[in-house]
């Protein structure tokens, strides 16, 4: 499977690219040895492209997102965002990251949460002000701006860490599995909002989910990846419409999708773990 | 209704008959001459304490029986304590066996108080603070019966309420020597010490080479004998109250150095990461995440140094002070005899130990409220 | 590998000639005045150099040298007979015999008073404030007077000193042990429960081992300050034997080196001992499974 | 044998070598008494000790066992191997301190634990307080050793003529550089080293016979150390006292101590450390039958 | 919707009822109040009935589980198992139970950690070799004996919290959400063993879950639950045959009743949870 090489590089798209990776490896020093978490990984993720990366636990999907973060080094080839080293992109605040967990400081109320990155950014009080409030509000949390952490559910502290992502407004997000933890319904409705607001802003996000339906539901491309060593093997072009209610999960067009995703899934798997 | 016996209340009916056949409780002093007297207070004390059982048997309210039993055993307490008012060794050995009985519901007492779950917040307080309370009264009681009941030598243990009258009466006395040991050297060597060891675990940890280097130094030198500086301390700085701050500040130093060092590593990959992603500096995450987090680590240093700090400033005392301090009190005191000036000088730390332990307490829940260990309920 | 180590040992190494160097200089600055004191009193006078030579080597110094302390340790650890009385070897013997015994009472009874915490409410709510309060005690203060009130109940010799351990030594393990015993999430006892398991199963199977890594932290603390109390317990009570008896002699006489050697053989001792509990602690949880780190 | 033990007041040197000396030259052997000596400490209190039934006989000061009997704890002194006072203050004499009228306003050290009451009886006399202030004098509770006045922290501090002086000497000073304030010769000495015993144990025949005996082989001891002083100090070193050379120049001054080394308790001495007592209100109460001589009269048959 | 006190309360059915719930209520005294975790529950389950629970978080469903196992006592209402009281089933070991975490003791391995109930319900060494070794292989984690937890993936820890609560033969078996942490390609393959598990021992099994697909795809009834308070708003029996291929999830009939069984969830559903 060498698709992925083909694609996004024969650059006719007229949308700049915000994320280019081409030849990555990383390889991991351990007690017992280098464990190769990516490798060979060749991928252009263009402006306003909405990617979702899927694939078995341990396939590499967070040490991907964490490469484009400057969170890790990569080992083995290159990659640049917006054109930068991901340092750089890093220290000009390019992206929001929403981790797995919701990573929420427990001595701070959930306004405080949010304004974090806006302290350290240096915002203007008004400024914060309005755009905690704002945030909140997208993800359905006005009224619960002084309560602590720990006296929210496990879905609303899931998307106050959301909104400390968008609060300051990074052109690019990534998301690790953002709704892992959440039950179906909640999680419908937050993939709603999510669509609505990358089709609002015209954002760029790479989002990782174990939820095949909950990736071409969402994405404009799906990008499926197999341990050991960890590599993408297979990159599906979403032909859904931009525009997605809900039910379209029940159409041929999309179960064909779907379909398609866990065969390349299931490709990559093995039943050990 | 009756619900079955409690094991106490059952133990102690068989202790009361037992005492039965051990009468008198104690030896008629000479000096008193009314055996009747003796026989109206036996009969108070079994009446409270069959009260007590009683209460405890047949009443249904949780509270109530807590109450009654409370009242009974520490009433029949107080009379039978009147028949050794002497300080000769009266009691004989149906003495410590009714002592028993009432020691028996006193914990049944403390066992039902404890069952108890008060809606309010001041039933909660009230609670929490009677129910240490009466085990506490109850190890000056049993002092106090052996130390009087026997006859121990005075100057070898004296009973409590000779060492509480000593206390009223030395006000003075021992509020200056609380003024030089804790208000001088406790207090200037704790904050000295515990900010210097703040300050140096923060520098360790901005300069790695200089945590490489200090931590296992750190490590090894808080395990290490550091009473044993004192006589050389005196010996630096002087017979005042400088010298006991600089043991207490040695004292205090590393354990600080040490807890703060590992309240700083605490924060998660995650938490940390997060900073990143913000490019935030060194400074901004120390401030915005590291020393919040390090929070419950460097109060758990505070509370520590609140008991080494006292202990450190008070045998350092031993080694030379001009003649005031409670350290200084304590050691000449015993020469003098006056061994209940020493119990009370103790006990006096103790008080003022607990209260300072207590205080910063307060202060960690207020701080680190966020804590799991302060959350339970709060949701 | 071995540069890892060399990262570790090389901090070390310059923050102890950096102790060195301090100690050096603290070393003049303390003993100058008596020596020019000395001087003037014998009508000596030197040159600035001379002084330093002076106040390196004066037989009672207010501070000792780093050199006079490691020569007056080496000699009276390794030149003596283990049985001297001026040995070292001999009287962190003794101090150890006491420290050991202390610290084995104080965990046992810490390990007991947090067993009986953790399975009676009753005892969980009346006895925590005293365990806290007792030490605010300045136990050390009145070493004296327990060693002889336990000699007029007869108990004399070793365990009047190893109960001053004790009393340190409980504090730290009923502490952690508490925390320990109830370390267990709920999830665990109600697996526990699911079983109908008796408390004494819950206990030996679910609390016991997840309070192992607990007891040895605070078995680390417990036993250091086991010396302290055993050192202590030695100073004023008229022991002959022993790292505190050494501390206390030296000072009669203003031995401030021999004072020096015997605190560092003190320091040494203590190194030893929380290494041991630490070294155990790691082979016993190692059996027991734990992730190495 | 007899068992009977002996705490001292203070650790093991020639201080006490009277008794090491019977022990070690079979003289307690000889009376049938198997003696056990306990070495005491700068906070060991011999008076607690024998009341918790540690001892059955200690050496003590007076004062002390004075209060402890008035402190209920009957105390009484069979014995006075020590006849003289070896207390004394000394002060440097390029210090401040030229007379006892330079006092005022000085910081002196002294012993406490039982040991203060002299120096008290004594600025008593001189009419000093001891509260501090220029009118006063600062007293200072001072350790064991001399650093006090090597460290110039005090002006003047308490040695012993067999002990610490000689300390202040092996520190530099020289004799002729030192103040000597005597505290027997200014009179206002108190008796030191004297044996004691709980007074209800006197009603016992046996015991009283077997103190007698003690007495009188630690008499033997502490005479044939007055003759052989190295020979005393060597035996000493061997009971665990420090440093020979020391021992055998504490031994000397020892001697001097011992007036004829009898044992006797002079009673005018003891009327006048128990007036002292009561002066300074150290008793509630004028002391009755501190002393007995009946045990010494035995002895000396 | 009344509907559950009209089901198998009227039994004609042969087999004997293992759980019968009647007005079953549960309130939790907290600092702020009551919460009244269940309402008014009326269930009767039958042997040999694999039930699963699914409902919004919070609406009880941990809850009821915990008062079958007698871990919560119920507030209003009567509960009974085979007949006893929760507390009388619990002391003669009637059922496994399977939490949501995989709860395993860290420092016994897993063979060990298989052999606690059995060593706690006191078997012989013998009997105890022969059923870690049949439950182990059951789960597919033969040679994983001597390991210890954390050197297993989280999967495979989820299998042998299921083994050890298989290895005593209850006849009940208690999961509450087992597979949640679980990716989606393990997950359906410990489902298949599941079914399989079930079909070959006759067990009864209440099993909690937030995934539609899996609910459908297990149960032979599913009770829906609602929030606030916690209550059963609706009992889909399954129209499944018993034996079911992975691929039945594509077959119109369980998309229908994944669909009611959605609607049911929707209703019941308030997006703040
Ligand atoms: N810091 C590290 N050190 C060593 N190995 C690591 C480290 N981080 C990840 N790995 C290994 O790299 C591989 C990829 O891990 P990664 O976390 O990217 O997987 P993932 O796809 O996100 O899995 P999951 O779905 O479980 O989150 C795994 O084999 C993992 O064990
Ligand atoms: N011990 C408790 N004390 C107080 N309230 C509780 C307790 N346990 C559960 N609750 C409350 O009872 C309700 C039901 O909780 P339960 O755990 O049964 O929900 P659930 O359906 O299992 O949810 P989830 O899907 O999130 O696991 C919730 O509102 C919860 O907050
Ligand atoms: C803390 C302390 N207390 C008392 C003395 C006094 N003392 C009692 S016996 C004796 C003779 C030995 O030199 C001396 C000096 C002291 N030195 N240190
Ligand atoms: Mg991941
Ligand atoms: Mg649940």
């Amino acid at each position: 499977m060498d698709m992925q090489a083909s694609q996004p590089s024969h650059a006719t798209v007229s949308a700049p690219s915000v994320i280019s990776a081409a030849g990555l490896g990383l390889t991991f020093q351990t007690n017992d040895g280098p464990v190769r978490a990516l490798s060979d990984v060749n991928l252009t993720i263009n402006k306003g492209e909405f990617v979702s990366f899927i694939g078995p636990s341990g396939c590499g999907k967070t040490t991907f997102l964490r490469v484009i973060a400057d969170l890790e080094q990569p080992t083995d080839g290159t990659i640049s965002i917006n054109g930068m080293s991901p340092r750089e992109a890093r220290e000009r605040r390019a992206y929001g990251y929403v981790f797995q967990a919701a990573a929420l400081y427990p001595w701070r109320t959930i306004e405080k949460n949010v304004a974090l990155p806006l302290e350290i950014m240096g915002f203007s009080d008004a400024e914060k002000r309005e755009r905690i409030a704002r945030t909140l509000a997208l993800v359905n949390l006005t009224g619960f701006e002084k309560k602590f952490p720990w006296q929210l559910s496990g879905g609303m502290q899931q998307r106050a860490s959301i909104a400390r992502a968008l609060s300051f407004d990074a052109d690019l997000l990534l998301m690790d599995e953002p709704f892992g933890a959440l039950d179906e319904i909640v999680r419908d409705h937050l993939n709603e909002q999510l669509l609505q607001l990358w089709a609002r802003t015209e954002k760029t996000i790479c989002f990782v989910t174990h939820s095949i339906p909950e990736a071409v539901y969402l994405s404009t491309r799906i990008v499926v990846m197999s341990p050991r060593p960890g590599r993408v093997t297979d990159v599906i072009e979403s032909t859904l419409p931009r525009e997605r209610p809900l039910d379209i999960r029940e159409t041929p067009e999309f179960l064909a999708i779907a379909a398609r995703v866990r065969d390349g899934l299931r490709a990559g798997h093995s039943y050990d773990d | 209704m009756m619900r079955a016996l409690s094991w106490q209340s059952l133990v102690a009916v068989l202790l009361l008959l037992a005492a039965l056949f051990q009468l008198p409780l104690a030896n008629v002093p000479i000096a008193m001459t009314a055996p009747a007297v003796a026989w109206t207070t036996l009969i108070l004390v079994y009446g409270f304490l069959l009260a007590g059982i009683g209460a405890d048997t047949f009443m249904r309210s949780r509270l109530w029986r807590g109450i009654v039993l409370f009242l009974c055993a520490h009433l029949a307490t107080v009379f039978l304590f009147t028949l050794i008012s002497d300080e000769n060794g009266l009691a004989r050995p149906g003495f410590y066996v009714v002592l028993a009985a009432c020691w028996l519901l006193a914990w049944r007492c403390v066992e039902i108080l404890s069952g108890l779950q008060p809606r309010s917040r001041a039933g909660r307080i009230i609670l929490a603070l009677i129910i240490p309370a009466i085990f506490g009264a109850w190890i000056l009681i049993i002092w106090e019966a052996v130390t009087r009941g026997l006859g121990i030598p005075f100057i070898l243990l004296p009973p409590p309420s000779a060492v509480f009258t000593k206390l009223i009466f030395s006000l003075s006395v021992i509020a200056a020597d609380v003024n030089q040991t804790i208000f001088k050297a406790v207090l200037a060597g704790y904050l000295m010490g515990c900010a210097s060891g703040f300050v140096a675990a923060i520098l360790a940890d901005r300069f790695p080479f200089m945590r490489r280097g200090l931590l296992p130094i750190g490590n090894l030198v808080s395990a290490l004998p550091m009473i044993g500086i004192a006589p050389i301390m005196v010996m630096w700085f002087g017979f005042d109250w400088q010298s006991k701050a600089a043991v207490v500040v040695i004292m205090t130093f590393f354990p600080m150095l040490v807890n703060t060092v590992a309240g700083l590593a605490v924060t998660s990959t995650m938490e940390r990461d997060l900073m990143r992603t913000y490019a935030a500096g060194y400074w901004q995450t120390l401030f915005k995440l590291r020393l919040p987090a390090a929070g419950p680590f460097v109060f758990n240093a505070l509370k520590i140094n609140s008991t080494l700090a006292l202990i450190g400033a008070i045998v350092a005392e031993f080694f030379g002070t001009p003649v005031v301090g409670m350290g200084f009190r304590i050691s000449t005191e015993v020469g003098r005899m006056n061994v209940d000036m020493v119990w009370a000088e103790i006990a006096v730390a103790a008080i003022i130990g607990s209260l300072f332990y207590g205080g910063v307490a307060l202060v960690e829940r207020a701080v680190t409220f966020w804590h799991p260990s302060f959350r339970n309920g709060k949701a | 590998m071995s540069e890892a180590r060399g990262n570790r040992i090389i901090p070390v190494l310059v923050m102890l000639i950096a102790i060195v160097a301090i100690w050096y200089a603290g070393t003049y600055f303390m003993n100058a005045p008596f020596q020019r004191d000395l001087d003037r009193r014998a009508g000596v006078t030197r040159s600035s150099g001379d002084l330093f030579i002076a106040t390196m080597t004066q037989p009672k110094p207010t501070l000792p040298a780093p050199h006079q302390v490691a020569t007056n340790f080496f000699e009276n650890t390794f030149l003596r007979k283990i049985t001297s009385n001026r040995s070292l070897i001999y009287h962190a013997g003794v101090t150890l015999s006491s420290t050991l015994l202390g610290f084995v009472i104080g965990t046992v009874l810490g390990i007991l008073i947090a067993v009986g915490i953790v399975h009676f409410t009753s005892l969980d709510r009346s006895l925590m404030p005293w365990i806290i309060a007792s030490q605010t005690i300045p136990i050390l203060a009145l070493a004296p007077m327990i060693i002889v009130v336990l000699a007029a109940v007869n108990l004399t010799g070793l365990l009047p000193k190893a109960l001053i351990s004790t009393y340190l030594s409980f504090f730290p393990v009923a502490v952690g042990m508490v925390k320990g015993l109830r370390s267990p999430e709920i999830i665990n006892l109600d697996l526990m429960h699911t079983y109908h398991a008796s408390k004494a199963q819950t206990f030996w199977k679910l609390r016991l081992p997840a309070s192992v890594p607990f007891l040895f932290a605070s078995m680390k603390v417990a036993i250091a300050a086991s010396l302290v109390g055993a050192i202590v317990g030695e100073l004023p009570t008229g022991a002959v034997a022993g790292i505190g008896s050494k501390l206390l002699a030296g000072s009669y006489y203003s031995q401030t080196i021999d004072m020096f050697a015997a605190l560092v053989a003190g320091s040494l001792v203590a190194v030893l001992l929380v290494t041991a509990v630490d070294v155990v602690g790691a082979i016993v949880q190692r059996r027991m499974g734990a992730r190495p780190s | 044998a007899d068992e009977v033990t002996l705490q001292l007041k203070w650790v093991t040197q020639s201080q006490f070598a009277g008794y090491y000396v019977a022990e070690e030259k079979g003289f307690y052997d000889e009376e049938n008494l198997d003696v056990t000596i306990k070495p005491g400490g700068p906070d060991i209190a011999p008076e607690q000790v024998i009341a918790g039934g540690g001892a059955d006989v200690i050496v003590d000061w007076m004062a002390p066992a004075l209060a402890a009997r008035d402190k209920g704890v009957k105390l009484i002194n069979i014995a006075q191997p020590y006849q003289k006072s070896g207390l004394e203050m000394i002060c440097p004499k390029d210090g401040p301190v030229k007379t006892e009228a330079d006092f005022k306003g000085k910081t002196l050290g002294v012993w406490f634990f039982g040991n203060e009451y002299p120096f008290y009886g004594w600025m008593n006399k001189l009419g000093l307080s001891t509260e501090g202030g220029p009118d006063g004098v600062t007293v200072l509770k001072q350790s064991f050793d001399v650093q006090p006045l090597v460290q110039k922290q005090a002006d003047c501090i308490s040695v012993m003529t067999y002990n610490e002086y000689w300390q202040a000497i092996d520190a530099g000073f020289k004799a002729e550089d030192l103040l000597v304030f005597n505290y027997t010769q200014l009179g206002n000495d108190m008796l030191e080293d004297g044996l004691y015993v709980m007074e209800d144990k006197l009603s016992d025949a046996a015991f009283k016979d077997k103190m007698a005996r003690f007495v009188k082989a630690s008499m033997k001891g502490w005479k044939y150390a007055m003759e052989n002083p190295d020979e005393a100090a060597e035996i000493v070193v061997d009971a665990g006292g420090q440093d020979e050379n020391h021992q055998k120049r504490m031994m000397g001054e020892v001697a001097k101590l011992l007036g004829d080394a009898s044992g006797k308790l002079d009673p005018a001495a003891y009327e006048r450390t128990a007036k002292l007592v009561v002066d300074q209100k150290i008793v509630s109460k004028a002391p009755e039958g501190g002393y007995t001589t009946e045990i010494f009269d035995a002895a000396s048959k």
